[in-house]
């Protein structure tokens, strides 16, 4: 029983916040992200060469073989500092392929996926706000695929893209598609959204053939494992990116002299950043539990990951707005980087599922 | 208590309903002259300025009528009555009330044909909420005042004609109240320097504003040299959340209503899930709240009680309501509410997503809730004070 | 248009403040609250004297003809004080028999509920958390009425018991009984419960056959008429103990000292005062509209009643804790009185709806 | 990150399941001499004082054996392993690390052995959160102190045989945290006055306690003269949230899962309620990060690492949950959640609804949620005092 990061962890956790300071400090993030498609293949092939595209890739397909707890750790410090990068998107198109592909497909495409050489992501859901099977709408027919499919994450800066589709009439006869971005028949739509460091997009899909080695299985159980995982992913960037919005208004409330006082000794304002540190505490507890699951005891993942997102997601969002308005008048000036984190907050709190979506599965899990 | 309005007051409200009948065509049937045409209009039935006193050009209407037109504009969703917003707010109030007979004659008319426009030059950059403490400093030579220093958060700032300015003139004052002193100064003066700010949501709408040896003829002081806190609050206590505000608020409950009618959450419609529904009776409540408050004020007002602090109370509802309401309609959305105008599913043109980042200009702008908070705590239960002062 | 009382009004409250101050101080509260039933015979009597039990009643039935906005007043200050006398349970009975009774049964029993000789009160639902036609479960069979009413309001002092009851398996089919004390097979348990201000019993009625004199119609126009009046009645309780809970806790918070400062100088103590005069003020004026609208706008009774009701179960249920909470250690003595407040808080947040089932219903009104 | 046991780990889970079976009948089948063998045996284990040195009696075991040791105890709903509460968490601790041999001698094994209960002398009429004001006095006189002075809220003081005393020696000093000084007072000595006080629940757990003119022999002295306030940091340290409270809590969510289960709420079972289930499932996310919480705060007291004021996170948790649960509950079942022991549609007796009214016990008690806010504000994120030191 050891509730703690090894000294391997806490290496990897310095090695990232030093890439953060000195690779991907915010003027480059706002740099990244003013351009289309938001990506920086120098800094993606920096990731690659220090292992964490293939963090959980196992060795023989070319990844570092380490576990979700490690991935989190990369992912917590990434998100302090906002990083656009599509590191969450490539490591789920990589865990769909470990978990659905069968040995030619994973020899196929995870090398690329570890070495940065193909950047992929995964869409799963073609409604805004539904995580359930009958919720992948996009369905193949005579012609293939047709139609569109919406919400793809770093859809514009990726290679490959994996993508669920209906391929019976049955809730759960479902398949994953690898599609790659020059497929004949495929383009992609920008979505605009209040994150710039999240960029999301559509595919259009005009009668696109599905090549048979290129299709993968995928059970309703995967379907689940696959949401659960996404939604560690953004969880772990959630404690980090709320870490950050906490540090960046403690310094302000530590500076910031109003009616003769430093605000941070007023209790108005150091009681609500106490309460955000009971926030981030807890749903960073039960984050590491939740993603030490995956690997060691997948059996509890689907409960403990709904306990760390449903309390996740509220509580971000509080914290993205109080952030703010502790600030006052300049915290919403876009020359500010608290701002950022508010609106990391709002694209947050929809991914893999909301409060309601989680807190109604923990009472199903529990028996209500 | 009595709801009912006299003959007279309903016969009032008809006209108004009249009026907005045949002078205000559906917004896409309004042509490039439609509100030049709607600002003569609304001015010659003297509806501009319209509790202000005549003799000033005003329509010396009483509380209760202008309440009756308010209410009956925000049902109609009309356009303003002027294009000064903050000059028929609190400026033209000011001058009414602190005004030389020179600047009433000048400023009045210019505030009620909108000729052009007012803007506040209150906060300083290290006195957002504390505008007591201001520095920006403003020394007499002969007939003009030489004013040094730097506002910030100007709301409307970019497009305003004219500026009240709140300046120091006596920096050796035992309470931070004294010296102050009140000018109206106009932006196209030399030494006036205007710096948008970008906020998050991308708007333009404030700006940093530097005054370099600005001079400032000595009749457009606004009151008397060292008293201008007095015109500052009295021009803040005009800053009534109103019932026209109300109404706009029941508008957008109206519009967040239908956009649950239309969504789906979870794979049902989302107007079957009773938190939503509970969310939605609970901003009617708190609206609902703030219009009889409101109402309870006004009658306190007619009666010629005075106000203490209470409009604190819908302040805050505001403030609550800014921030909840376009989230939750965001929220609802699932991933379909992240998107911005332009996005193929952004929800009615990504409009709640934008008015999500746009709340900190009614909820900080208008003095934020823990000042809020204070000003009930210490001036209506009589709790000691924890600033300096 | 005038939202303000008369000077009638004022002079009423000033009447019912002297009384309260007087004649029914917190010590006698406490004493008449330590005896079986919680009753005095006479306040009751003052209080009839003073007009306040005929007070909704026309003249021509004993009574004084005024309104439920006059109601609202002394509601508002004897429940400052937590009267624990029967003035909301007599005036409900004397507003079913107004509403539901014909020429002869309101002849018969309004003079009684005003000059104080009967002590009424009124038993509408058998289930504790639901408020519909379905919930009037007691039956009459061909023995009369045979089973138990529950939650009946100061059972332990009526005289006169307004009980609904199913005349027929219908959704819709109910009627009023009134049932006298004394009524043989008519008997009373007292129900111990958390607010011994507002005291409730249990009605057990074996065989109690039913004289048709003493049988009224109730539509169901009537059962929503009467529940909508009994939650106007509660909340003017509700905004006149609140205010009480409000002052106590100010004035502690004027003279307690704590780390050297009075505690009301900690924005941690006056923010949550300012929140608790802000929500008291805004239940108050949506109840004194609520209240306005049953004689003058009936059609809008509904909607306005849900909104105070539903707006103030919720608040007054916390400012009772953290009226509590902001003493510290000696607001939970049974000595002090703040806790009383907390006690009727809890009573008062079921009573004739709570937030969830008013709320529900402001959604359905408002089209949802 | 690991959450699996090593095999001895397992293997002590193991022991202490075995022990339960074994020792433990169903609580209907206990007889009048079982608490007394129950008492004996698990001191036989060395399960009291599980982690106090070997030296003075205790187990000498590690923490997680400890942990697991709470655990089991507190899934199988066992009674305490001793009855002297306060002095198995605290006093004991207090007395090994500053009392004298004789103290150690005379005091450790009256704890472990269940002989008598200490009670906590602390708070004081007018300083309820801020121990180190109080004024309770002690003069040393020849070979004792003399103590006159007051204290309150003494949670068992109606029952306790000892009292942890602090009092102040030195009303001289520059540091209020001076001057303190810390003593063990025979309950049945002269000039003590018990008066229980009655909570709001209507339990008399707590009193207020008089002192005399008091003798207290200088040798029960509980460390240096002055020097008290180190000893009841150093106490409070003690006073931690854990495991065994989150096992508690879990079990109190599920007896309240089981509630709702069998409650109607508006003519429909109350489990179909989302809000009903959103709450429970917020109550399960609380409890399970005050165990992930806990957890984390255990593997840095293993690698020895500072505990600095997290454990306030918990006790956050703790309060929202003791207040918002029995609240719950009660508001569930209408009007039948306010009926009391004995009433005829009391819910399980009433157990919700009295519970309803003893939370401050915990909440106030081990210190307010403002305060825990401000250890957390000041020592964790380091902003400035509020307070007068």
């Amino acid at each position: 029983m050891n509730f703690g990061f090894t000294e391997e962890q806490e290496m990897l956790r310095d090695q990232v916040r030093r890439f953060m300071h000195e690779d991907c400090a915010m003027t480059t993030v706002r740099e990244i992200v003013s351009a289309k498609p938001a990506f920086s293949p120098p800094l993606w092939k920096k990731m690659a060469e220090l292992g964490w595209l293939g963090l959980i890739i196992p060795e023989e397909f070319g990844g570092v073989g380490l576990r979700w707890i490690d991935l989190t750790v990369v992912l917590e410090e990434t998100a302090r500092g906002l990083s656009p990068l599509p590191l969450v998107s490539n490591t789920l198109a990589a865990a769909a392929l470990l978990r659905c592909g069968d040995a030619a497909q994973r020899q196929a495409w995870l090398p690329g996926l570890a070495d940065g050489s193909c950047v992929a992501t995964l869409a799963l859901y073609d409604e805004p706000n539904w995580i359930d099977a009958d919720a992948v709408t996009l369905a193949a027919g005579d012609g293939g695929l047709c139609g569109s499919k919406p919400y793809v994450p770093d859809a514009g800066s990726a290679d490959l893209f994996v993508v669920a589709f209906r391929a019976g009439a049955e809730h759960n006869e479902l398949k994953l598609a690898l599609l790659e971005r020059d497929t004949k028949g495929l383009s992609v739509t920008d979505q605009p959204i209040i994150d710039r460091t999240k960029p999301m997009g559509t595919l259009v899909l005009d009668n696109v053939s599905l090549d048979p080695d290129r299709v993968l299985t995928l059970a309703e159980a995967d379907l689940t494992y696959l949401t659960d995982c996404g939604a560690v992913a953004v969880t772990a960037e959630m404690v980090g990116a709320a870490d950050a919005a906490l540090e960046i208004t403690t310094s302000y409330a530590k500076e910031r002299v109003q009616f003769g006082n430093l605000i941070g000794k007023y209790q108005g304002v150091k009681h609500r950043l106490a309460d955000m540190y009971v926030d981030i505490e807890s749903f960073r507890s039960l984050l590491y539990y939740a993603a030490w699951t995956v690997d060691d005891a997948p059996e509890e993942l689907s409960r403990a990951v709904s306990l760390a997102k449903g309390y996740a997601s509220d509580a971000f969002a509080r914290i993205g707005i109080d952030a703010v308005q502790l600030h006052g008048a300049i915290g919403f000036t876009a020359e500010y980087d608290i701002q950022l984190y508010l609106k990391r907050s709002k694209w947050a709190r929809p991914m893999f599922g909301d409060t309601d979506y989680h807190y109604d599965r923990v009472a199903e899990l529990g028996g209500l | 208590m009595d709801f009912e309005y006299t003959p007279e007051e309903q016969s009032f409200r008809e006209e108004v309903r009249t009026f907005l009948k045949d002078n205000l065509p559906a917004p896409k049937e309004r042509g490039p002259q439609f509100l030049k045409d709607w600002l003569t209009k609304v001015r010659e039935k003297r509806w501009v300025g319209f509790s202000w006193p005549v003799e000033v050009g005003g329509g010396g209407g009483g509380l209760i009528e202008q309440s009756i037109l308010k209410e009956e504009m925000a049902l109609a969703k009309a356009p303003p009555l002027g294009t000064d917003m903050m000059g028929l707010a609190w400026v033209g109030p000011g001058i009414i009330q602190y005004g030389t007979e020179e600047q009433k004659q000048r400023f009045i008319p210019y505030i009620l044909d909108s000729e052009g426009t007012f803007c506040t030059g209150y906060s300083e950059p290290n006195y957002g909420s504390d505008l007591a403490s201001i520095q920006t400093k403003a020394v007499l030579t002969g007939d003009h005042y030489v004013v040094n220093g730097q506002k910030t958060w100007t709301t409307l700032a970019p497009w305003a004609d004219w500026i009240i300015l709140l300046t120091r003139t006596d920096f050796d004052v035992a309470v931070k109240h004294e010296g102050i002193t009140c000018l109206l100064v106009d932006m196209k003066s030399d030494g006036v320097d205007v710096r948008p700010i970008e906020n998050m949501a991308g708007d333009k709408h404030f700006a940093e504003i530097f005054f370099t040896d600005v001079k400032v003829p000595v009749n457009q002081r606004l009151g008397e040299e060292g008293k201008g806190w007095a015109v500052t609050v009295s021009a803040l206590a005009n800053e009534r959340s109103s019932i026209g505000e109300v109404t706009q608020m029941f508008g957008k409950l109206d519009t967040l209503k239908e956009l649950v009618k239309h969504t789906r959450k979870a794979g049902k419609p989302a107007r079957e899930d009773p938190l939503v529904r509970r969310k939605l009776a609970r901003f009617e409540a708190q609206i609902a709240a703030m219009k009889y408050n409101g109402l309870r004020y006004l009658t306190k007002q007619l009666n010629d009680e005075p106000l203490s602090s209470e409009t604190s109370v819908n302040k805050l509802h505001r403030a609550s309501l800014e921030i909840e309401m376009d989230d939750f309609a965001m929220e609802l959305n699932g991933q379909a509410g992240l998107e911005l105008n332009g996005g193929a599913h952004a929800i009615e043109g990504g409009k709640w997503t934008k008015a999500a980042l746009n709340w900190p200009n009614v909820v900080i702008g208008g003095g934020t809730p823990n000042i809020q908070r204070n000003i009930i705590a210490e001036r209506i239960l009589g709790l000691p004070k924890d600033g300096s002062d």
